[in-house]
């Protein structure tokens, strides 16, 4: 790890793509996360890589695409209503197992919505986008110093099962600044993905043809390539949960579960909650998808109330009601609009769920 | 001792063509493969497969692929040829896919003067879906989706992608030819040929826009086809070259 | 130990690099830090804010609607952060621009004629080195030794205002003193 | 003298090569290739001056011309 440096969320996560070895960026300006692309627009070429900003977020998602077909280490940042737009090539990346590396920054909705952090893409992001059955493993950063050390992971992610991997950060990680220890290598990590001959279209000189492609007319072909795809999700779902666990030692009166943002509120409103003598823990899922649904389950077998506390109407909550499988009372708590609540809301809502439970 | 002198170019595979009789998909085929065997680009070129009735076409090729959603093969042609500037990259898209869900990747992809070659088939039709109006259906067509005939007071004119594209200022190299007669089919590969040649030099975005025959959803023999497109795309449709880099430079 | 503050004015009074060069501070220290300025619609309305946490902790919420002290360099500042302001905490005014009274009668008032002393200085623009100066010499968030080695290192590119920053500071960090 | 080639079964009868052919070379067939075509076929071979026009137009690539000589230079397309 190299010395400290105070970085801004968004150019944290530009510099930690580079980092990461991803010599290609396509992009279109949508805020709160445009100053990843402004970083980059100056970074990309100083280290020799390509920054271009596409004339939408649908063809940005097929220049994405084109270069993962490529065998290119490629990267994408956009906001919710542009992550709408490139669901389409979403579903197209996931199927040609393209290993692509994009953040969602996060903004509240529906429709335009407004630019304030929202975590109300959780659906969006875990169940798919896209048309089809396919999975992003999807990871939720919750500081600046999480994300870019989830970014670089996220490349090795990709790369390892051919899959694309999409961070979900909000407004606030963006756009705040925070200490950040910039990983270093011995050896810079590659610009092309690994393995890629195999695959990559890359003008097939001295082997065969490689062909990325998503259309099966054949339906045995089409169950075929459903059912590998499948599989590999079953291993990400067998190697790859991860989470952070607070005060979950011993029985609880309550369990909270949230990420990101949302999570450090929590972490605030679980002290005063805990000096009204509440026994208090937390998970904090770092990967959405795969969700850690065996941890929760065993830890709501010692809790008397689980609560999803989000930046939604109430999303991941069904996810925790499907850890939980009706043995322990779910709650949820959440705000919506772009309206972060203060930790003593958090406390006050906590309570309130913990008096009806 | 005889010598071949026709014979299937090495950047095709064997395989049938899916293309009904007639169709002069074929003969475009046929010409991108034997401007990549001549230009000795086999092994540096890449496609991109567009959706529509060629959406298979990487099935008749011999170099790599990739296969786009619909309208979009010029932004995934752009993100190839941004991060391997060394690789030949076409795509290959006909008037549903190009000038109706992608002018937009279509023209930015040519305003941002990308070095890549664009093979636009354009019959005027809709043909994987079964002959529904495309933008460049020719007024009074009948289609599926126009059955008394394309309406211009409520559907428009039909689009003209090459004169429309040779607006922009960004150099590039735009020209339309035909291929529904053998004496235009060797005009079309020598406007091709440039096409590709450009793109070798590093000089410019480039489109041929291919007048082609849809035999099938305009139901008529390949003959009548032939002719009709004589007749009534010719004169709407003017072929030439409408833009070359030497222009601008 | 940890260390609210939130820092608000209009546009171009510096509170945003006042922020972020008490963060940087804060980080030289070795304590965990969290800058976060307003963004969105507040942007365009002429006033900015942002809000910096210091602790020795790792910094759970970087929101804190009641922070231990605001920084206010403009009247609608104070009437928003002013009621916020935990009890017991400390509100700097900068009594240049500020012609209001602070109903607050349960914290720490220190009056700074920031941009008077900064133009007296020789700059008007240095104001928000002098309300830096007063809030460290108000709260110890960081020392004041590194606060001025930072302010040097940020301003490196431009040595000439170097001695006009180091004497704004002073001047905030004595009049503070003085109200303690 | 040249010769022409045509690959039955990768013709489709759209008989496009029939109407271009200066010579009247070729003909459909009445009978059927496998995929229950009428496909073209050389019948006047000794007419061929190995001008190409006919694969030229040959959407499905089924053609192949092969010549003796020298003859085919002046087509020079």
């Amino acid at each position: 790890m190299g010395k400290k440096v105070l970085m801004k969320g968004n150019e944290a996560i530009g510099e930690a793509a580079i980092l990461a070895g991803c010599r290609a960026y396509f992009c279109y300006p949508i805020t709160p996360q445009t100053e990843v692309a402004e970083y980059l627009a100056r970074r990309m070429p100083e280290v020799g890589g390509t920054f271009l900003q596409g004339e939408s977020e649908v063809a940005v998602s097929y220049m994405l695409f084109g270069a993962g077909g490529a065998g290119v280490k490629v990267f994408t940042s956009s906001s919710s209503p542009g992550i709408s737009l490139m669901a389409e090539g979403m579903s197209y990346i996931a199927t040609a197992e393209l290993p692509i590396v994009l953040i969602n920054v996060m903004r509240n909705g529906p429709g335009l919505g407004g630019i304030l952090p929202a975590q109300a893409d959780y659906f969006q992001a875990t169940k798919g986008a896209g048309h089809g059955d396919y999975h992003f493993i999807v990871l939720a950063p919750s500081s600046v110093q999480e994300a870019v050390d989830l970014i670089v992971k996220s490349f090795d992610m990709a790369e390892k099962y051919s899959n694309p991997v999409m961070l979900v950060a909000d407004g606030m990680i963006g756009q705040m600044m925070e200490p950040v220890e910039l990983p270093t290598f011995d050896e810079p990590p590659s610009p092309y993905v690994k393995g890629h001959e195999k695959w990559a279209t890359t003008g097939a000189k001295g082997r065969e043809r490689n062909l990325v492609k998503t259309l099966f007319l054949n339906p045995h072909e089409g169950q075929d390539h459903n059912v590998k795809l499948q599989t590999k999700y079953k291993e990400i779902e067998a190697n790859e949960i991860a989470f952070e666990e607070i005060d979950t030692d011993g029985d609880l009166d309550v369990l909270l579960v949230s990420f990101g943002t949302m999570a450090r509120v929590c972490k605030t409103a679980m002290e005063s909650l805990k000096a009204e003598g509440v026994k208090v823990g937390m998970l904090r899922p770092i990967s959405l998808w795969p969700f850690p649904l065996q941890r929760i389950r065993d830890l709501a077998d010692k809790t008397k109330l689980v609560v999803s506390v989000e930046l939604s109407m109430g999303q991941m909550v069904e996810d925790v009601e499907r850890a939980v499988q009706g043995k322990t009372p779910v709650g949820f708590f959440g705000r919506a609009g772009g309206i972060v609540p203060t930790p003593d809301e958090v406390k006050d809502g906590i309570l309130n769920l913990m008096k009806e439970s | 001792m005889a010598t071949t002198v026709f014979k299937r170019p090495e950047s095709m595979s064997t395989n049938i063509t899916h293309y009904c009789p007639g169709c002069t998909h074929g003969i475009v085929h046929r010409l991108v493969g034997e401007v990549l065997d001549e230009l000795g680009l086999r092994e540096r070129a890449i496609g991109i497969a567009p959706v529509g009735c060629s959406v298979l076409c990487y099935n008749y090729f011999n170099i790599d692929f990739q296969e786009s959603a619909h309208g979009r093969a010029p932004a995934m042609a752009t993100g190839i040829k941004r991060t391997r500037p060394d690789t030949i990259v076409f795509t290959y898209q006909g008037d549903g896919d190009l000038a109706s869900i992608g002018t937009n990747e279509l023209i930015h992809a040519a305003n941002r003067g990308e070095r890549i070659t664009t093979v636009f088939v354009n019959n005027a039709i809709y043909g994987m879906t079964g002959g529904q109006m495309a933008p460049t259906t020719m007024p009074g067509q009948v289609t599926t989706t126009c059955p008394m005939g394309r309406d211009v007071q409520t559907m428009g004119h039909p689009l003209r992608v090459s004169e429309m594209l040779a607006t922009l200022k960004t150099p590039s190299y735009i020209a339309r030819v035909a291929v529904h007669k053998p004496s235009y089919v060797i005009e079309a590969k020598r406007a091709l040929k440039k096409a590709f040649q450009y793109q070798v030099e590093g000089r410019c975005y480039s489109l041929v826009e291919f007048l082609s025959t849809c035999p099938t959803n305009w139901a008529m023999t390949p003959s009548q086809s032939t002719k009709w497109l004589e007749d009534t795309m010719l004169p709407y449709y003017p072929l030439g070259e409408f833009k070359t880099p030497d222009e601008e430079e | 130990m940890q260390n609210e503050v939130v820092i608000a004015g209009f546009g171009g009074q510096g509170v945003l690099s006042a922020g972020q060069i008490l963060a940087y501070s804060a980080m030289a220290e070795g304590f965990n830090v969290v800058w976060l300025p307003s963004y969105g619609p507040e942007m365009r309305g002429g006033t900015a804010n942002c809000s910096v946490v210091v602790s020795d902790q790792p910094i759970a919420s970087p929101i804190i609607p009641h922070p231990g002290a605001a920084i206010v360099m403009n009247n609608p500042s104070l009437e928003r952060f002013g009621p916020a302001v935990k009890a017991g905490g400390i509100i700097i005014i900068n009594t240049s621009l500020i012609n209001i009274k602070c109903q607050r009668d349960d914290v720490t008032q220190i009056n700074i004629g920031a941009n008077q002393v900064a133009m007296d200085l020789g700059n008007g623009k240095a104001a928000n080195m002098v309300i830096l100066g007063a809030y460290v010499a108000a709260t110890k968030a960081v020392s004041f030794d590194v606060l001025k080695a930072t302010v040097r290192e940020k301003f490196a590119r431009k040595p000439q205002f170097e001695e006009l920053n180091m004497r704004a500071l002073d001047a905030g960090f004595e009049l503070a003193g003085k109200q303690m | 003298m040249p010769r022409v080639t045509i690959e039955k079964d990768r013709c489709k009868g759209c008989s496009l090569c029939v109407e271009a052919c200066p010579q009247q070379v070729l003909e459909m067939s009445l009978d059927i290739n496998v995929k229950g075509y009428f496909y073209a076929r050389p019948v006047r071979a000794h007419h061929c001056i190995g001008c190409r026009v006919c694969a030229i137009t040959c959407p499905d690539v089924a053609i192949e011309v092969a010549v003796h000589g020298t003859l085919y230079h002046y087509f020079d397309y």
